[in-house]
């Protein structure tokens, strides 16, 4: 079941964050891992796949793959914001779409981080996070 | 931050003090204006259909606030702009859940009342309505409902009518029923309960007919938010404005619920700051609901304290709350039908606690000035309803005694009796 | 009441405290919040352009009108709202004093400059412009003065046209006086000081050029309350709005100043109460002004605010403030171009307190959010100027660091210091 | 001099009302007043002389007369703002047109009744001392 696939990341991050207590080292770890996310194909840092926050862009694509599962990758514009797609896309990227629909995601709050999260921030992240699941659900309806 | 702790602390010393006193005995203590006195004579308040006082929790929840996590809200990527924008938007929650709203995108903050009806005639209006067209409202509207609809139709070439009130101070159902079959009206605006006679009006019922008939509704809920439950979905009406002072809450906040399609289909009103998506000299795109009607830095403070008026006012029950001002409103017409010449305006059966009155030979400026050299503060004119007292033949209004969860029976016996003092001195 | 007293204790504090410290010495300790830490560090606020903190005599002086003379104004006869009436009202004669208006029927009570500027579209611009017909106003804009020209151009037919902004954030006065020539202009729009840029313009001059061209002017003098000694008569506009919250007063509160003879030529905008002579279903007829544009119950506590805000300032002295916040940019402008890959934008001769900037290779959301890890507050983005970003092809914004009374050097520095860091981590 | 006859005139008032220090008593004879101002002949109280206050309604004729003083009937529906108004009269009429106009008018301050005089109140008072002001200073400057 990949509810546990996506639980069993989640603990994974939370363990990995736990190492920092200091704000900033936290953010360091966080802007090491927005260097190191792969970047989201070129060919699909459009427009189309743009998600507009007003501080900074997120990029979004999702492929369904054969097995009921979805991959998706991201990027966005700031290092910060893009270390937490990355985080995102870890957690969520190759489950089946009914368990992202679903899921539960308290890692970013687990982690200190649930501010990012807030539609307000305007960051792109909440927006983001809104159309993974709405995919999921949508490929979740139709595959049952 | 420590709001949530504050409501916290004010909801524990409710349900302590619930259980062994009556309302006003456990909540006085919360305001601390109700202390003071007047001209030398302690404060009664009578005066809250025009404003209620403030619970201490609204009032150190502000100062909370501005003292310790003011920053503008929305974009912010600070800490404080975090919290500002998480306590202000925390209301929009509290509303829709208060009211019964499909989502929090429904609830439009606005400046009060008049701002949200203002808004719907300026953007559902202007775009709606077209010369020949009708809007129907009833003739106890406060001017709020009244004046911006004439505004609107003069622009288009529409006309507003109004439905007749009946001598008890209840809507004539059959004059309503017949103006919305003659008329057709675009939209039926309504008050829920009426600032100056008190009467409760069977809002599903109307909205229901109107819908029927294929018109919009609105109902104007200022007087209804202090003292009824409220349930949009339960009322049927597409539009429902309510202001926060009236409540418990600051002054200058407000909100505008709408059906979400029709929200999504109006124009926005005042441009600006937040209800943009894009600007540029090219063209401007506008933000999605509720921002595109939210133009500008808010009441930032007045948002976060209306939601701790909500929870205060949950704290305490509307269906206490709403029980003692019957309570005391039928204690008050007992009381003051005693007095000679006395003739109250509104004796509809329900009622929320509003008490019009005139005395026969005197004017209700006379009686207010002399009530308040007692202590006893009370308002008196056209309550903003001047065709409501034009109807009822009253050139120079009504002295109205409004009551709130606070009020007790000695203070309208207090009332009573100044009244009669006032009375003896004046004639 | 007590808020005069209040106010005197303040004045005395500065009296005693003028001669022998400089300015945040003698004022910081009248800001509770700026005490607080964030993240476990100690804020430095620097979002001043976004809103301002509230002096303590701002904070108290509401909790005293919540707390001991809370009523709804005008109209009543009881005491309570005649001591709230006076104190409202007695912001209008501080605000009018404070510009140099000519009367307090000239002040309009509004949301903010968001809600005057609309105030000024929708009654003065709907009535006076039409097809053909153009609004020039300048690219460092904030879009409050944008957005709300767009909607009533776009519904009149008429067009919005920028002046240009040079490279070091001041106005291109050619580009003005060309534009002015060319288009003739019904109306000018120009902001007293850039939110953005800090740019003070040359207000005086450009808009005895946009009288002799035959065009009415409005100011948005947001930035410029805070900072600046405004005198309209001086600048010799026609309209003239601010907003409260930036100027150590509440949010949801501001004000249009107009010309006499145009605010009375123009149709009210809001309809609802206060603003009524009297209303019939036969005809409704306007109050005088300021009432004319002021429906509805208003921000109250946020009025009398507003008052002691002023109160504070002119304690304080804006030719002292000023002096600060210029020795202040002065040393923030010499501290950053210390750091590699610094851009300051905006960095014309005479400017508020204001300093944009960008790094090289660097997000400003970026820097922002590890600004706010460090316990400095400053704001990231377009700061609603989208038009003046795009003119800098500064897709992303810039970083803003918004002084005040209030802000030290020291702060300035540990900002500089946490900045040098976050670039370090973030390369 | 009609300063010193204005002046006079409000001590006078000043002393009548220094005799009770009870608000109620107060007003009890300011209602006393009110019933026995003479009342503005009817045919004057018609709508041209009408002041609207918002909560009682006043009526004011003014004539020059030929020595150059102003001669004031007023009247009210309310009777407190009735005993209002004859006070002003009282201190006001068939002084000279200029002192009426410059008239330094501290006695409802001294009484403590000020607060009637407030443009807020809507008591149609203050509109009137402005037209009784106008109306005087007008006729000053003709005269002049
Ligand atoms: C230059 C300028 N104009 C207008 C505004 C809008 O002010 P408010 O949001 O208070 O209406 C602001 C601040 O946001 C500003 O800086
Ligand atoms: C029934 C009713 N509608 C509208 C209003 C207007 O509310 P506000 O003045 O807060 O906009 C009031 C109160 O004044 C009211 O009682």
């Amino acid at each position: 079941m990949s509810t546990d696939l996506i639980a069993a990341r989640q603990t994974d991050v939370i363990d990995e964050f736990a190492l920092f207590d200091d704000w900033m080292d936290k953010y360091e770890h966080l802007i090491e891992l927005g260097k190191d996310v792969p970047a989201i194909d070129t060919g699909r840092k459009t427009d189309e796949h743009l998600i507009k926050g007003c501080q900074s862009r997120v990029w979004l694509a999702a492929d369904a793959e054969a097995d009921g599962t979805v991959r998706f990758t991201a990027d966005s514009d700031a290092i910060i914001t893009k270390g937490l797609v990355g985080l995102m896309v870890r957690v969520l990227s190759g489950a089946e779409a009914r368990a992202i629909a679903e899921a539960d995601l308290h890692f970013l709050d687990a982690i200190g981080l649930h501010q990012h999260l807030s539609p307000t921030r305007s960051n792109g992240l909440a927006s983001m996070v809104k159309q993974m699941r709405l995919y999921a659900a949508a490929l979740a309806a139709r595959q049952a | 931050m420590g709001r949530p702790g504050l409501n916290l602390y004010f909801a524990e010393r409710f349900r302590l003090k619930m259980a062994n006193s009556t309302l006003p005995e456990r909540i006085r203590r919360d305001f601390p204006i109700l202390d003071r006195s007047v001209h030398g004579k302690p404060l009664v308040y009578l005066d809250n259909a025009a404003s209620a006082q403030k619970p201490l929790a609204v009032i150190e929840g502000q100062r909370e606030y501005l003292a310790n996590y003011h920053a503008n809200i929305h974009r912010g990527a600070h800490h404080l702009a975090q919290l500002a924008t998480e306590a202000y938007e925390g209301t929009r929650g509290k509303i829709a859940d208060h009211i019964g709203a499909g989502s929090t995108e429904e609830i439009i903050f606005t400046a009060g009342s008049t701002d949200a009806v203002n808004l719907v005639t300026q953007s559902w209006g202007r775009a709606n309505l077209s010369a020949g067209d009708t809007v129907l409202v009833t003739r106890m509207e406060h001017h709020a409902n009244i004046v911006p609809w004439q505004m609107v139709c003069a622009e288009k070439g529409a006309e507003v009518v109004p439905v007749d009130v009946q001598e008890d101070g209840t809507l004539d159902l059959e004059d309503f029923a017949r103006k919305l079959e003659r008329h057709q009206p675009k939209l039926v605006g309504v008050v829920h309960a009426s600032n100056t006679l008190g009467t409760i009006n069977p809002v599903a019922e109307l909205c229901a007919a109107a819908r029927t008939a294929g018109a919009v509704t609105l109902v104007d809920g200022s007087q209804a938010l202090p003292h009824l439950t409220i349930d949009v979905a339960a009322i049927g009406c597409d539009f429902y404005v309510a202001t926060g002072h009236k409540a418990y809450g600051p002054t200058g906040i407000g909100f505008l619920w709408g059906r979400r399609d029709l929200l999504d289909a109006m124009p926005p009103w005042r441009g600006g700051g937040e209800m943009i998506r894009s600007v540029s000299f090219d063209g401007t795109t506008y933000n999605d609901l509720p921002h595109k009607f939210e133009a500008g830095t808010p009441h930032i403070s007045g948002g976060i304290a209306l939601g701790i008026a909500l929870d205060w006012m949950n704290g305490v029950g509307l269906d206490t709350i709403h029980a003692h001002e019957s309570a005391l409103v039928q204690h008050a017409h007992q009381a003051l039908q005693t007095l000679p010449g006395m003739r109250i305006i509104g004796t509809a059966p329900e009622k929320v606690g509003v008490v019009s009155l005139v005395v026969d030979g005197l004017h209700p400026y006379d009686l207010g000035t002399l009530l308040d050299g007692q202590g006893i503060a009370v308002r008196t004119g056209h309550h903003c309803t001047e065709p409501l007292m034009a109807h009822f033949g009253l050139e120079s209004g009504t002295l109205r005694m409004s009551f709130a969860a606070y009020t007790t029976r000695e203070e309208i016996d207090r009332a009573v009796i100044a009244l009669e003092r006032a009375m003896r001195m004046l004639s």
